[in-house]
């Protein structure tokens, strides 16, 4: 095995793509994704493959789409306003069932809001910022390494079911240093056959891509088509990790970089006795419920952490289906849940006291809701 | 007995769900000939848009994608820079390219996007059934300029050629008009000169052509044309308006 | 008899623009509706002859209807 | 030992880079290690910061909330961080641009005129590296000879003339905290 | 009371708006909509108010914000695509907590889908398309005559709450003829004052618009500040219908024109001896949980009929927390849920039957998930 | 003694965060000497983009509202539309104005939108570092475009007083430069035109200033106004592209 | 009684026009009434139609799966719509455009020349109304006369001169169907 | 003494634009930063009576704060 990099989150996910055999990249700029965009064009031309700066995100994704539906892996990067433009585009992408990959490099929100990590943009990536029925499938990577490796996975899995997958990064995903090990990636050579795609109809039927049925049966069974496929995806694509699965009565739930804070607050809770477990949801979309189920019997009761007011407690929520409470802390806006104040809330939870909000404050902010 | 007009090629034998009468069918027409006389049926890409020719795509036997409202250029752009030796097309309304796609359009011709653009300019909103477009003419009487478009209130008529001729990466911008059979002479000679372009590398061509729309216009189609010839040519001239780029 | 214009009637909408600009004045429609509820357009046997095949009319049709021959 | 260290100045100073050689430095020599930048709106002056950890279990959290150590190469940088160093933690000071009293009694403070020895090396840009070398002297986090080897890596190519005067300035805010302690 | 008069209720919503006040109209044609900004455009100057054309869906929405920020009763319409195209410009308005009134008459997606009614953006109205922490407090009417009441009501929360209101109608409410009877709108005269609004600053300090806030506290601030505001409207403004609460152990679940197909199936099935009721949720956020508390006891299960593939049953899930078994019936794209497969669907529930898809089918589509 | 220059009273007594010799400051500085001139700080409302400028609130003594990137003359057009007797200006950079909010400043100008607009042309994303902006020169290098601007690749810079001038609504069009004391006397003249312009109620005025991005173009403030005067101008020539409107 | 009435035809024959004046009826007539149109993709040409409910009822739902009764004025209309008529239900055939065989034998069916009988009163712009005096000739919705009534308030005034030809064509309609039955 | 030319020093980026512009050549450096971390521009008492008050530096400041006196 390769020695590890020292690298910038943003650099790594670029440099992961181009060993997934991404060779196209439309993109426009925003903070704090700017190295994505400003490594594809450096690299792009080395290994002959395009780098465009688009107009805007909204040109961005329906260029993702062309591309897409011409046969080449591709992607496109942005953050949390420049993702909300996309809406349209990518709801295109999953009408027309398109394989592309789109990171977010999420910031505080709403509006133009600040360019801080944040984790504000989950239900937009999980439940369909778009209008109609389609669903993305969702990675939310918790280092530099993770994304690596979920990058190269996005592109293959986006084939696997000709559907939109996105990196749901926190702004520190982006912008942190780590080092970095590249693993994976079949290179260009190996990537699958696409006939579907429009390569020009020189010696076959003509090939289209579209996403219009005005006929409502046919929209709807295209509806229910896609439906199955998103089953399919629920079975065979969940992924998580579960700390303290043995004996754990107590759980952190958080994703991202967020769970690595809850971890250090798991180990020191379980170093004071509190038995303390964690789990951490790798894809958003699918959910593991199954992480849920498997500590049903044994869970007092979960504490969602996260990075917004509360977006991923309601799939905690309708996992846990009313088994055992479900607790809330946040904080937004690129204010960061400190440990002490995870530390502070989860042992109310376990031992029964009501939240006092300005108990878990360390600024102007709330946190619990 | 020999042919003197065939159908082209590179049409389907489908009943299109044009309009009796509208020139979206000549357009069509002209652009499946020019396609069949270059021979490139088995390498072009046509990119659909939101307006009446949504279902282009049903229409010619080329591959397609169907883009979104006004991002035409912007799918065509990435279907290019993947395959730069195919040819690929878009086929517009004045609502798609002119309004929600003036970006994209403006961008596609600074980028010198290699590709070739057919604009449909009927002076309206076909599809949704007749509302004001940014190419509808002062006085003019749509759905949603119940009064007559004036210029105090919605401005003037945007006029895309002129615009885009001052965009240093467009290489051919020329306006036709399909008004009678000189002019639809006239505007075949510049869709090949606008695919001709592109197979030579040259970047970004466009042919807008002056259409009718007799359902939303309310004119017989024969009406229609007249009123092409009379009231859409004084504000939109015909002619070539750039061949070569660069400043 | 060979025809000199002949017309693919399924296609026709009567949008007259054929009648329009044939110099000759030859076509006229059908008493019949077609499957989309037009009368189609059509130059009958007899007048076949004084067709100039001049293809004015094809060249003008939106619906691609007629081919026309020499 | 797990140390969680925030260098903080005017934008320009040079703190991300001496926070990017210190995680360099770690991750040779086989530790932990994560930065985290954080700047204000401003593209030039203004105040940046970064959190570098480097430690010898797996990083649970990028983020610093509790400094084991602070460099501050300014005034606001010092008022910031100075107070959510932890107890017994180590402060750098460059006292050429920071001058204040009082500092906390339950921490290990040095001032270093880093600009003024700057300057004396050479020139004034080398203000960080003599900071970073103070640093390194006070807090056993990794060998100055492992930083000064790194340097060529993290070091942009075409300031590579100026190496060994990086490498004196280290070696200079290095020695200074020595002969303090 | 006046007589009612039979509109459209494009038309009816249109002038609704004008009786409530609204001056100000910025939009852009899409089916099935279209009827709104060109009965707008027509009236709109006759009472002094502006309309204006955009250039697009992302123009009409930035429009709003200027004008919301200057004061005015403003609002825009669209359909599925078209809104998607506002997720951006819905967030700032939100973040700047800006009053305005938006209308989707929806249809089947995803992408350029069709331009039948469907209840699919659901997710994208209630959840929040956009990027960031905030709601938009959204009116699913089943009625012509509701949606004009709505309208008017519209207008007035979000000028109470500072907040974006949304009218999610499906394509049905906008098409159909029904009668109507316009009441309430207090007209122009009585508007409430916005001292905050950009109106010059002649005599007063500058007033300022915006959704910015780069210190992490002070954006946290902010979203924990909105957050207390949306608890607020939680408080006060939900608002739904039960039907046979006395003595219903069953329920049905819809909103829109679904609940009044269901409302048949209901009435036919308590003729058959079934204890049927129904619960139809009008405000879709706040989301009506105290219906379902107020059934708890009794309920045996619910059944959600949506004109999606099931985005209403993951809120109907949160209320009712594991106390009673949820089910799912839907038909999308524009295929109406028909009083027939409902009913079927109804009784294999009651009577504890698995769903066998094809049973539902009317086309080719699905139904059951 | 009596003054000959005082600070605009329309400045806020906030310090920028601009960097050293940007000159974004000088541009908010005339505009606040106009404002201040024609008396109409009062009902003056202004739009602030997203670019470096994105804080203009902070420093104009006017109410301000903040648009989303590129929107700012939909925002300023509702506004308008609300209060048409206020005076309403958006500023903008390149990035906004004429690479993501393309479509939004045409259409603008062609709705003859009563409004003016600054527009700040830097060749760059100053405030996301140093990105390629659609004004880009060629040949020069960028952090997007690093191999520097290649025509066959990126395409020609956009010329937005050129295509704005071509479109009918606008009113007045005229480019400035910043790069010495004769240019910022000439530019300030131009920006009181546009906004005279308004209060005349004459449609759509843009001023284009020619500015400097010292931090991401890597030069000193007075290296950067030299490379304005050396490179930009011979792309981007100064002077009034338009006065009057219509066809 | 709820009627729930389906009325389709080629785009141009003026079927929505014909719901409209029939749900207006119904509506001074003191019914609930509802009116929902449905078109395909076609600006002219094409099929189109619409579904009118009248009843003494509250109307549950505006969309018609089951109708009660159906006027067909071309051929794709009476295939996709005579299937799903109830039985027992009512249809009105225009019998000028379409010529069927085996129809259901559980329906009340009536074939009107539609086209041809308008052509004969003045117009076969007509044809429409002509079937909707059939409908109102076999089932009681509402009076024919209060159809006559409201006819200025849904026919655009500048087609008023072609109100008696519509009265004409209604009763025309309306006779055939009575003398038929 | 009344001065011709007053630097609002807070507000002062160290740019020397002014200094580049002014005829006179006779705008310094301060030797102290200010708040900022710059040295702010002035011109110092005695060459204050050299300035021609042309108000080019103030003209040319970003930050506007230079203000000028007759
Ligand atoms: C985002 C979005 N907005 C609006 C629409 C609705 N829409 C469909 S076609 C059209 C305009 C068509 O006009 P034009 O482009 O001129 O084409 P034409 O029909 O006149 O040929 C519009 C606004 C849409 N489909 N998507
Ligand atoms: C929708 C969206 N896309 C991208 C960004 C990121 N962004 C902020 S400023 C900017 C460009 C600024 O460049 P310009 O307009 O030229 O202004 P300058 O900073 O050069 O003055 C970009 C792309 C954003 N905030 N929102
Ligand atoms: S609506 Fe107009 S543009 Fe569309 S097909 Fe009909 S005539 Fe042509
Ligand atoms: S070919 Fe010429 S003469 Fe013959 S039918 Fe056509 S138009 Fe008339
Ligand atoms: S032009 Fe074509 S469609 Fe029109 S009437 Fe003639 S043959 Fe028919
Ligand atoms: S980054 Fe460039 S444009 Fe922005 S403030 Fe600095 S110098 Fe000015
Ligand atoms: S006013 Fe003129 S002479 Fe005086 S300091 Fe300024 S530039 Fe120099
Ligand atoms: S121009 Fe202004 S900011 Fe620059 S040095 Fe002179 S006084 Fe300071
Ligand atoms: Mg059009
Ligand atoms: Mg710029």
């Amino acid at each position: 095995m390769s020695q590890p990099i020292l690298m910038k989150g943003n650099e790594a996910i670029a440099e992961a793509a181009i060993r997934a055999g991404c060779r196209f990249f439309f993109g426009y700029p925003i903070t704090p994704q700017n190295e994505i965009p400003e490594y594809m064009s450096k690299k792009l031309p080395e290994v002959g493959g395009v780098f465009v700066q688009a107009e805007s995100e909204v040109a961005s994704i329906n260029m993702v789409y062309g591309a897409a539906g011409a046969g080449a892996r591709v992607m496109t990067s942005s953050s949390s306003p420049g993702i909300s433009l996309m809406m349209e585009g990518l709801s295109y992408i999953a009408g027309a069932e398109l394989p592309c990959v789109i990171v977010n490099i999420s910031r505080g929100g709403p509006g133009l809001g600040g360019i801080q990590p944040s984790q504000a943009d989950y239900f937009q990536a999980t439940k369909g910022g778009g209008h109609g029925d389609y669903k993305v499938i969702v990675y939310g990577p918790c280092s530099v390494q993770e994304a690596c490796d979920l990058m190269v996975k996005a592109f293959d899995v986006a084939d696997k079911y000709r559907n939109p997958v996105m990196i749901l990064g926190d702004g520190m995903i982006g912008q942190m240093m780590e080092p970095v090990v590249f693993r994976g990636g079949q290179g260009e050579g190996s990537l699958p056959e696409k006939p579907w795609a429009t390569t020009g109809n020189e010696g076959r039927k003509s090939n289209l891509i579209t996403s219009i049925h005005l006929d409502p049966e046919v929209l709807d069974a295209h509806n229910w088509k896609l439906c199955q496929k998103y089953k399919a995806i629920e079975e065979n694509e969940v992924m998580y990790e579960v700390y303290r699965e043995d004996d754990a009565e107590w759980f952190l739930v958080a994703y991202g970089t967020v769970a690595r804070i809850c971890i250090s607050v798991m180990d020191k809770m379980r170093k004071e006795g509190f038995k303390v477990g964690l789990i951490r949801p790798i894809t958003l979309w699918p959910f593991p419920k199954a992480a849920f189920e498997q500590v049903a019997d044994r869970a007092k009761g979960f504490l969602c952490v996260e990075m917004s007011t509360g977006q991923m407690v309601e799939d905690v929520k309708l996992a846990v289906e009313g088994r055992a409470p479900v607790y809330f802390y946040g904080r937004t806006g690129g204010a960061v849940p400190l440990p002490r104040a995870i530390e502070k809330r989860m042992r109310d939870v376990i031992e029964g006291r009501e939240p006092v909000v300005t108990d878990y404050l360390e600024g102007r902010g709330g946190g619990v809701k | 007995m020999k042919p003197v007009y065939l159908r082209p090629k590179s049409l389907t034998h489908t009943v299109t769900h044009y309009c009796p009468g509208c020139t979206h069918g000549i357009s069509h027409r002209l652009v499946a000939e020019v396609i069949d006389e270059l021979g490139i049926q088995g390498k072009t890409i046509g990119v659909a848009s939101v307006g009446c020719s949504v279902f282009a795509y049903n229409y010619f036997d080329t591959d397609f994608q169907q883009a979104a409202h006004g991002r035409a250029p912007a799918v065509a752009t990435g279907i290019k820079r993947v395959h730069p030796d195919k040819i690929v097309f878009t086929y517009q309304g004045d609502g798609d390219l002119a309004s929600i796609g003036a970006a994209e359009i403006v961008h596609a011709a600074a980028r010198r996007e290699n590709i070739t653009v057919i604009f449909i300019n009927n002076a309206i909103y076909g599809m949704t059934g007749g509302q004001m477009a940014p190419t509808t003419l002062e006085g003019q009487v749509t759905t949603t300029s119940p009064f007559g478009r004036e210029h105090g209130v919605q401005g003037y008529p945007l006029r895309m050629s002129e615009l885009l001729a001052a965009v240093d990466g467009a290489y051919y911008i020329a306006r036709c008009s399909l008004h009678n059979p000189v002019q639809v002479a006239r505007a075949k000679k510049s869709i090949k000169q606008a695919f001709q372009n592109q197979m030579e590398g040259r970047g970004f061509s466009m042919v807008e052509l002056l259409s009718t729309c007799p359902t939303n216009w309310r004119m017989t189609p024969q009406k229609a044309l007249e009123w092409v010839e009379k009231h859409m040519i004084p504000v939109y001239p015909l002619g070539e308006f750039k061949r070569g780029e660069g400043e | 008899m060979d025809k000199r214009v002949v017309f693919n009637e399924a296609h026709c909408k009567s949008c007259e623009l054929c009648v329009w600009v044939c110099p000759k004045q030859i076509i006229l429609f059908k008493e019949e509706l077609n499957a989309s509820g037009y009368h189609p357009a059509n130059v009958s046997d007899k007048d076949q002859e004084q067709c100039i095949s001049c293809a004015m009319c094809a060249r003008m049709c939106p619906d691609a209807v007629i081919e026309v021959f020499r | 030992m797990n140390h969680q260290i925030i260098m903080a100045g005017f934008g320009g100073q040079g703190v991300m880079l001496i926070g990017t050689l210190l995680t360099y430095a770690g991750m040779r020599e086989g530790k932990h290690v994560s930065w985290l930048p954080s700047y204000g709106p401003e593209m030039r002056g203004g105040t940046a910061n970064c959190a570098v950890c480097i430690s010898d279990a797996p990083i649970a959290s990028p983020v610093v909330t509790e400094p084991t150590a602070v460099i501050a190469m300014n005034l606001p940088s010092y008022e910031k961080f100075s107070k959510i160093l932890v107890a017994g933690g180590s402060l750098i000071i460059n006292s050429s641009l920071v001058s204040v009293e009082n500092i906390r009694g339950d921490i290990k403070a040095y001032r270093i005129p880093a600009n003024d020895e700057a300057e004396t090396l050479g020139s004034q840009r080398v203000a960080n590296m003599v900071c970073l070398g103070g640093l390194l002297g006070v807090e056993d986090i990794v060998e100055i000879e492992t930083v000064i080897a790194v340097l060529p890596e993290v070091i942009q190519e075409r300031y590579h003339h100026l190496l060994d005067l990086n490498a004196r300035a280290l070696r200079r805010g290095y020695e200074m905290v020595r002969e303090m302690k």
